[in-house]
């Protein structure tokens, strides 16, 4: 796997340089390149919302910061976290009077910096929330739901926390729907062929060619197991089977559904999937309120796709419709 | 037990600590390497060289300011795992001092337990977990036991050095229960922790 | 590079399956799955717009049947000619009474299809115009423009004469339009790894591991030269220089910017491609208008990018910004 | 001359040609891999094989619409180039021959000549371009030159089947100008193009 790149090092501040000359009427940065915020931020009266985490996952996590989503996000290097002091500088930039919440995956490093920028903004007075996603079904067995990693599933957290913020919502309202969404979310991924991180300049891991590893972390964090790559409908099957009974699902549930493209797997391929998904479901009585089918949290060029499943309520399904426009996202 | 600690003392002190973690940074690496995603060396390195320009640039009036900007600067060069622990140490312990431009050894034994408190808050491992708690709790007391007994400041340093080796060695039979390491399951028995062989370069620089 | 499949045969008809399942309120099909249209069409009084090719391209064509943008596609097996028939059976769907514009690529294949199509459209009294888009600089030179290959810039091409029907345009004036954006519109691309065709089951073609081609086609046809990898920014500068050139472009021309990835390339290179481009243009004072940074016209897992720019006038800006909202594409 | 030709004959030619074709499917193939994307057997036994479906099921009453829809049947099954070509040819020859439900050599003689002009038009290819042009052009004047001067049927088809060899024989040495084949600039010369190789194992079946 070959990439178009200049000097390793420089590749994050690039890629954000570019991002921001790209979308200039959508973003904009507060003291530090890597401090990402909407270019009309702070957006007094409403809950701000932050996200942050190690670069390399496009869109997730820079590329849902716009109008019905998040308001900030701290950028690290690839697959690192970002610092404490990255996040401060958003945070003080988007607090628009209401609060801010911090929405990001359950990731060591990202939960101790998060966890020092929220006691730094607590000394300016500024009311820091947080909610970890953890919903990575491979990645810990149910009893232990909390050890889970944040994968795509974040996604539907950013567009529900958003589109309440969006609303009006107060910071404890923000943080309660959030939770309950997350509740209610699941992913499980296939890994195909690993990426490379530009300043290591090796693949991650290895798979062989006739490989798969199913439950693979988006940093190449080791799955459940590595079997010989089967077919779309096999897969997707049992992808599918494993979130259902994790979230308890029931006939009559009605969901949000991703099939997301970890980097080098094209849409076509998700289509074949989703198809298998919309049959196995429709057999279930299970409804499908909007399927989302496309690159939604990556791993560079890693070959391979994810499952999310949103089970929905009414309130939650409101929130999911509810108009969203970022630079990676719009949803009219 | 009137020894009082200067600013000079204090760059000297973390001078030093600098130079041995970037003299040691790939034997760091090797360590993680082998147990995790093998940056720890490059991490430390970015801590110790981002300390060193600190130091250079910023006189210690007030230590408890100095500190906490030291601790903010190391988190910004380096916001991995053992960087983001070193800045909350280093912003715990300058908390303590509030106000301070010199310190006592009494002063300094606060200093170690709010750093070692702050690891533990921040990182939430517990010991036995295999991490840097493993050899800066039994560090941190006892250096305060020690200072609290009347030892000099060097001999209380070297039992909190003392300390450190054996809780270090203590866990390396263990399986890695939190962070990179507990991915690896028993596959990680046998190994020494990275950070706690850091700790270990880091008093052995300062005691000598 | 692996895929996520049944048989291989089955590709094609199962994407499509997919693709409509997800997408209910969006698409339909007409006689055919192979047929894709707007699942409101026809719309009546709006001159309809048809588009067809091989797969392998998502988004491109079907991806871009929406609102705003095409009526239907007729869809070939992966990088093979629709037939006339499937076109047929869209043209007569989607004629909304002011006729169809095909809109499509310049390969032989489809040509003789959509004018076979034509023929017969003509035979049911549906009047149909052909624009033949071919921007791709590097598939011949200047003087042989009439051989140009059609790629990426097929987009803006779509997106014109898509908001130009919306508008109320006539079928001449649709057609005016989009030739005048077309003869606005240049495309280069570099390619840095093949993709495996799953009937054919192995690389259209092999780069070796330092290798890459300036001026590859979308189906691995034969680019300028072959050379040696290079950086992000030397790259982009040849790319960038050789449209410019061809385009004739003059400081003060404003443009719209399209960095597209043909499968594989991650959306962070093509960022840290973009702020090169960004930068040569504000040195020779042209502006831009829109950048448009993504997947929109790929090769399934193929790695590269390719570059296009489109030079904008009064008329053409209020076009571009008009609204358009299809599976793949949303803009408000 | 008033050898009428019925619509059994017409299917029976089909049905000729089509089992050639896929009897000769590898080796067009095999041509096409060397100049080409590889599928020309593959497209032509598409062809055949939906051109036998077809004439299972479909019994000739009106000639003209027997052959369009010939036509349509075989560009569903196979739109690539010498699918569509074929398609364009059966709809052209069935085109001239509107309303008839027998058809007599001099028919035969218009309706090749429509297929000719049909791939042209659609082909946009020219003489000496290197495809099935070159083979099926000279092919149908020679079969209206022998018709008009009153040959046999048998003995017209044999003169085209000499012209199509010739032509296609003729093209060989040159470059591909049009199509896929002719991306590979100088190294087409030398090798014989799969369009001209197909339209002579059509006609030596029809002849024979
Ligand atoms: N939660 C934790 N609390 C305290 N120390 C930890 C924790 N997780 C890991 N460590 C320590 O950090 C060391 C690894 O540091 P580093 O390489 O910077 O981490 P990473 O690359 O995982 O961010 C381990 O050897 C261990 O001593
Ligand atoms: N424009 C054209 N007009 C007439 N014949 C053509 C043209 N282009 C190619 N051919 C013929 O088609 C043959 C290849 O047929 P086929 O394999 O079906 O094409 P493709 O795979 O390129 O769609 C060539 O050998 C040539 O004889
Ligand atoms: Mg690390
Ligand atoms: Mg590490
Ligand atoms: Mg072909
Ligand atoms: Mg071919």
């Amino acid at each position: 796997m070959k990439k178009i790149i200049n000097k390793p090092a420089d590749f994050v501040p690039e890629m954000l340089d570019g991002l921001i000359k790209a979308h200039p009427d959508q973003l904009a940065y507060q003291d530090d390149i890597h401090s990402i915020v909407r270019a009309d931020s702070p957006v007094e009266g409403k809950v701000a919302l932050a996200t942050g985490g190690g670069s390399g996952h496009l869109p997730v996590f820079l590329g849902y910061v716009g109008k019905g989503m998040l308001d900030g996000c701290a950028v690290g290097d690839v697959f690192a976290s970002p610092s404490a002091d990255q996040m401060l500088s958003v945070t003080r930039r988007i607090n628009g009077g209401k609060g801010v919440v911090y929405i990001y995956g359950n990731y060591g490093g990202d939960i101790m910096n998060f966890d020092m920028a929220a006691e730094m903004a607590d000394m300016d007075d500024i009311p820091v929330r947080s909610v970890l996603v953890k919903d990575d079904v491979a990645s810990a067995p149910p009893q232990e739901a909390d050890r889970r990693r944040g994968v795509a599933g974040m996604v539907f957290a950013f567009k529900i926390a958003g589109a309440k913020a969006d609303k009006g919502g107060s910071l404890d309202e923000v943080v309660e729907i959030t939770e309950r969404a997350l509740a209610n979310i699941r992913t499980m991924g296939v890994a195909l062929s690993p990426c490379i991180v530009p300043l290591a300049g090796k693949p991650t891991f290895t798979l062989s060619d006739n490989e798969m590893e199913i439950g693979m972390g988006i940093h190449g964090e080791p799955g459940m197991k590595r079997e010989d790559l089967q077919s779309a409908d096999e897969i997707t099957k049992r992808m599918t089977h494993a979130i259902l009974e994790d979230l308890k699902s029931q006939p009559g549930d009605n969901l949000a559904v991703m099939v997301n493209s970890l980097g080098a797997t094209p849409p076509e391929e998700l289509y074949v999937m989703y198809r298998k998904v919309h049959r196995i479901l429709e057999d279930k009585n299970i409804s499908v309120h909007r399927a989302y089918v496309g690159e939604y949290a990556t791993s560079m060029e890693m070959a391979g796709a994810s499952l999310t499943f949103f089970r929905l309520d009414g309130e939650l399904t409101e929130l999911l419709d509810h108009p969203a426009h970022t630079p990676f996202f719009t949803q009219v | 037990m009137s020894e009082m600690i200067q600013g000079q003392a204090i760059i000297a002190a973390i001078q030093r600590a600098s130079n041995a973690l970037n003299a040691q940074s790939e034997y760091l690496t090797a360590l993680d390497q082998s147990m995790g995603d093998g940056d720890t060396g490059i991490t430390l390195s970015k801590v110790a060289n981002a300390l060193l320009e600190y130091v250079e640039d910023n006189p210690v009036d007030d230590i408890a300011k100095f500190l906490m900007s030291a601790g903010m600067a190391t988190n910004k060069a380096a916001p991995s795992t053992l960087g983001t622990l070193t800045a909350t140490a280093l912003m715990r312990a300058g908390k303590v001092v509030k106000g301070k431009s010199e310190i006592a050894a009494a002063d300094l034994a606060l200093m170690f337990n709010a750093a070692v408190e702050g690891i533990q808050q921040r990182g939430k491992a517990k010991l036995g977990d295999k991490t840097i708690v493993d050899a800066i709790h039994p560090a941190g007391k006892a250096f305060a036991t020690a200072v609290a007994a009347g030892d000099t400041l060097s001999k209380a340093g070297s039992k909190a050095l003392a300390a450190a080796e054996v809780g270090r060695d203590s866990v390396t039979p263990l399986r890695s229960k939190i962070g990179r390491a507990s991915w690896l399951g028993e596959r990680s028995e046998g190994k020494l922790d990275p950070g706690c062989a850091a700790l270990v370069i880091v008093l052995k620089a300062l005691v000598n």
